[in-house]
């Protein structure tokens, strides 16, 4: 099923294993390379409260520009070497991939006006919303949604964007319950059978986009399942624990993307990111402390430790004592990379003093963050790829993410609340309990997972 | 309390769907009324459940997992509480709105809303207002809460709220609204009669707006 | 006119000048010490658009209990060591001290909660604003507009607030108009005769109330002076060089605290802190990157190579996605003290390290932040002391600011336009004809700053 | 262009109030009409600095002290373009609103209005809605421009602009607003005619409205 196979990670030194630098750095076409020896802004952004219909597109057009060129002018005079810009179009500007294309062309032209005048290069990744998570969706891979999305990437690839991505959503439908009830099984299934069956055609299809249209197939982000659980987790809904291992398990789906022929940079708001950095040596994006704006996190300062972009995650296009909130944010961005890069100007053993200080900062004081150290991410993915399918090293991460936070509990080298230690203990024993055959468990869940959302026959399941 | 109830709340508790369905039965049957048994076994299992959750004893799925057998005791306890002329504390209509995908903070708020007490009529999600306006006439729910989590959706909140006015239904429902960019004062803004700033406390909101 | 008299740095090793750590540090009343060898966040806010009348009191407590109840639970699930929290009281919670002490115990009751139900160290810092800007106000240093500063200072303080600051304006009637025309002899004399007479008196009278009440005078800044014209410098109105060279000749007016007994820490928008910690070696507040909430600068890493504090300097009480917008700055102050003090804790040598790229990070850009270079702030603050008078010593700081500068760009230390560098050639030539006699300067600029603004029997000058 | 309107529009380029009045003077006094001096001398001139501003070319205190020299020359000029029937492009009420003490910024909005041919009333800071409505019925401007730097002291606009309503003079007079806190949907909600996002473009905008 995969068309390339990582068997083993890209890196075999921890020492090179750092931000700003990866092992396959990602050229775009004005010459800006992402991965290339520093890290770079990537700034995100969204509308404020306002609906978007064809009444209000000049306005939504408005909005977007005076965001972008907010951007734009800020980076300039910070002299930043380089800016991603990434577009997350809102769901009615993929349903109408028109609108899609008309947005990217507005701030594609603010781009293309800076680069000129003002010598910023800049990169543009456009991210269509995965609409297929519409119960009206005919089907995950063919029919009305599907098409809006292809046209979508097509469309605005054609007017300058250049990276393409997506949040994509195969198995959200299981996986929404799962967090919700903390059901780790539930997730194996949403993750390793539907969600990387979902993520093998959606990337083939942009794959081939990207090719016919001269672009870059970027990457993907478990956004939907890693950060949802986070999120909950941060408000106390659901253990960290669980969050964590949900987090490490994410990993195997987002690979299939590099698997089909992405190249990176991976998308921001998915902290699997490491891992696939580890494991594919392409660049990825990541957030912490600067998407506060977003969403608050225990991964501030741990994320930045591997990141080639680094972004703000999104924040809507408000006004700040100090600016519009999309310029506020890209200047903390800016500040942030610059600090890294003076590090790393001074010598690869201060980039990895910086990075190990990033990590240690964090990592002690949350399971989510030590995950995302880079010395476990090394152990954890080199247990990953030993799997042979898709299935079965999904189960890997979560038992050998479940012993390394133990582990790491026991030596005190992270604190861990017993409440969330005893959800360690349950994980690991429902992830042991599933069968080793796939086809079996593919049966017995979906027996199980009979839900008004779920389908299986979107994903030809019957 | 009895011993029968006892074990009602606690197995509710626990989540055990099956427990809890045999013994509302075997309850039912020993004569105790419909309406103690949802007070004093159920409700009061939740309400345990509820006060742990507070008390940062338990997660929400340990808290689910006790409405999720709330929900099965009351599917065997609610032919008896009809019969009886009891009735839910309140009824809820539920949903997010048009345009927006978003599920899952919706579905904590429905069964917050369950494990209180509330009748809940979920409406899914991507809600018009023609919907909203139906679920009223059709289900006369006393609440109709809805949740957004964009700032392109949220306004839809006031269409809603538009339509129920205009179709002369607004003095019949309360409103409240949620959602992550949501605050206070735009719940004013719009005309919303509350705002819940977190799906943990919708429900506790909710009974007090209709004094239950 | 001076009690203490810094005729001397503080400091005599540059390699110890470093944040987190000061040679004079505070210890408040729960046992916090800010500058004992980490550097910890700074929370501070401002209410949305609304306004604050007797009948939106209600409101406005709500508000303030909204976000520091926000800012304090953060605070807690980030496991901060210590919080200080700035209450910078809006205009109409001076002119009514009665509004202020109420909102105090509002705040302080919140901290005091979570101090001990979750062992949150949490100080209190007052700023009411200087209302004496009012031209109803009749006189600097006595009448309605100085009582209701002053009974401010000290209901707060017998609230719990305890920490005593204020963005004092003594001088500012002159000041506006010389960032405006880039005056620099009008800045001098509005910083130097103005500005350090109107310091005396009132910090006599803030260490007093200090005494009376068992709290800590921290400190001014010259928020007013600087920032004004750094933010016009930003949105480029007036030369940066210019802005630059304002910023250093700020350093005698905000010493003169120190010298009238206040022993800090030094308010957060203040650049010229750096120096004040240079000189007397008590710890300061900063604002840098995540301050850009507040107002973009060039200094977002270099303010923090020296700090004690670090703030966000101000924000709205309004709504993020990811939480109220005071909450997401505390949570990017926290992360930025958390990198911070992980360096610290590993060793002098690489807190130094990073405190030297925060440094080298910005320092090159921009004249502004060249001034802050803790070596550059080291020479200038060595060439400051060694004037007689504050008129003399504001004078040095110019001129010495100028020939630094001059000498970075020529070096290729510091990148300047070449505009730029014209406006340092004309600062320099103004301020070298301007009189060594303090007397004559006073005399002639009463006479030549006639303005509808300023009344010299204010200051009792004639 | 004719020596002596070239030498006046360079004086006023420079600064030099003294070469400007004794230029505008010595024009007056050789014939040439004050309509002509204004445009072609002292407008001509701060043009030329605006361009050299959005150029970069120069900073603000050089328009500054160009528009002071502007200021002089206008002294000079006035009982002239007065007896003439020559009017300036339009007339402006400037002030930052009750509560705010910010002067800094609507002296720079002053002097671009200046410096774009209008004639200017300066309320000062802390103006309240009366001392507005007061202006407009004393001065007859044809614009209105409010400041506010403080998200507490913004609404003040509103009131402002609600007096000017209520007591009849809305339709004599645009009104604009700026200031750090403020955006175009806030003047929108406020009822207001324009919104300057910066001081720089004040005077632009303003000669748009008024079609100037
Ligand atoms: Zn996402
Ligand atoms: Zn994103
Ligand atoms: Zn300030």
């Amino acid at each position: 099923m995969k068309k390339v196979n990582f068997t083993q990670l890209a890196y075999t030194d921890l020492d090179e294993f750092i931000y700003g630098s990866a092992l396959r750095p990602v050229a775009c076409r004005n010459g800006l390379v992402i991965g290339g020896g520093r890290i770079l802004p990537e700034i995100n952004f969204t509308l404020p409260d306002m609906l978007i219909t064809e009444t209000t597109m000049p306005d939504v057009l408005r909005q977007y520009k005076e965001i972008v060129e907010g951007a734009c002018k800020r980076a300039k005079e910070l002299e930043t070497p380089g800016l991603v810009v990434e577009l997350e179009l809102l769901p009615p500007a993929t349903y109408h991939p028109e609108w899609g294309v008309e947005i990217t062309k507005v701030v594609r032209n603010i781009m293309n006006d800076y680069e000129q005048k003002h010598g910023l290069r800049s990169v543009l990744r456009i991210t269509p919303v995965d609409i297929r998570e519409d119960k009206r969706s005919p089907h995950m891979w063919r029919g009305s949604h599907w098409d809006a999305i292809m046209q979508t990437f097509a469309g605005c690839a054609k007017e300058g964007a250049e990276l393409l991505s997506i949040e994509s959503i195969g198995g959200k439908d299981i996986h929404d319950d799962a967090v919700m009830y903390c059901d780790i099984v539930k997730s194996l299934f949403a993750l390793s059978v539907l969600g990387t069956r979902d993520m093998a055609k959606l990337w083939d299809s942009i794959v081939r986009i990207a090719a016919e249209t001269g672009t870059i197939a970027a990457g993907d982000t478990a956004c939907g399942f890693g950060n949802t659980a986070m999120v909950l987790a941060d408000k106390r809904y659901v253990p960290k624990t669980f969050a964590a291992v949900v987090r490490v398990m994410t990993v195997v789906r987002s690979l299939v993307a590099l698997e089909r022929g992405a190249v990176g940079p991976h998308k921001d708001c998915g902290y699997e990111g490491v891992y696939i950095k580890a494991i594919t040596g392409t660049p990825i994006a990541m957030e912490g402390k600067s998407s506060a704006c977003a969403h608050l996190s225990h991964v501030g300062n741990i994320a930045a430790a591997t990141a080639d972009l680094w972004s703000n995650e999104s924040v809507q296009n408000i006004k700040l004592l100090g600016g519009m909130a999309p310029t506020v944010s890209l200047e903390q961005l800016i500040y942030d990379c610059r600090l890294m890069n003076t590090a790393a100007k001074s010598g690869i053993s201060h980039a990895r003093l910086l990075r190990d200080w990033l990590t240690d900062s964090d990592s002690v004081l949350d399971p989510q963050a030590y995950v995302l150290r880079p010395d476990v991410a090394f152990r954890i993915s080199q247990a990953i790829v030993q799997g042979g399918s898709h299935f079965e090293r999904t189960k890997i991460a979560g038992l050998t993410a479940v012993n390394e936070l133990k582990q790491a509990a026991n030596a005190g080298n992270l604190i861990i609340d017993p409440k969330e230690i005893r959800w360690l203990d349950k994980i690991q024993a429902q992830l042991s309990k599933v069968t080793n055959d796939e086809e079996a468990f593919i049966r017995e869940m979906t027996e199980s997972c009979k839900s008004e959302k779920y389908d299986p026959a979107k994903y030809d399941l019957k | 309390m009895s011993e029968i109830l006892n074990v009602i709340s606690e197995s509710l508790q626990e989540g055990d769907v099956d427990a809890v369905t045999e013994k509302v039965e075997e309850a039912l049957n020993g004569g105790v009324s419909a309406s103690t048994i949802l007070h004093e076994g159920l409700l009061h299992g939740m309400d345990v459940m509820g006060q742990r959750w507070k008390n940062e004893e338990v997660y929400m799925p340990e808290v689910m997992i006790a409405a999720r057998a709330m929900n099965a005791g009351m599917r065997v306890l609610k032919p008896h509480l009809l019969a009886a002329g009891v009735k839910p504390i309140g009824k809820v209509v539920l949903g997010t709105v048009k345009g927006d995908l978003h599920d899952i903070g919706k579905n904590l708020v429905n069964m917050m809303f369950v494990g209180s007490g509330f009748e809940v009529v979920d409406l899914g999600v991507d809600v018009n207002e023609k919907t909203f306006v139906q679920a009223i006439t059709e289900h006369q729910p006393q609440i109709i809460a809805m949740a957004a989590l964009l700032t392109t959706t949220m306004s839809e909140m006031r269409v809603v709220i538009e339509a129920v006015t205009t179709t002369g239904l607004r003095d019949q429902v309360k409103i409240m609204v949620g959602g992550a960019p949501l605050t206070q004062s735009f719940a004013n803004a719009i005309g919303a009669d509350a705002y819940a700033p977190d799906a943990a406390v919708a429900a506790d909101i909710a009974k007090q707006m209709i004094g239950a």
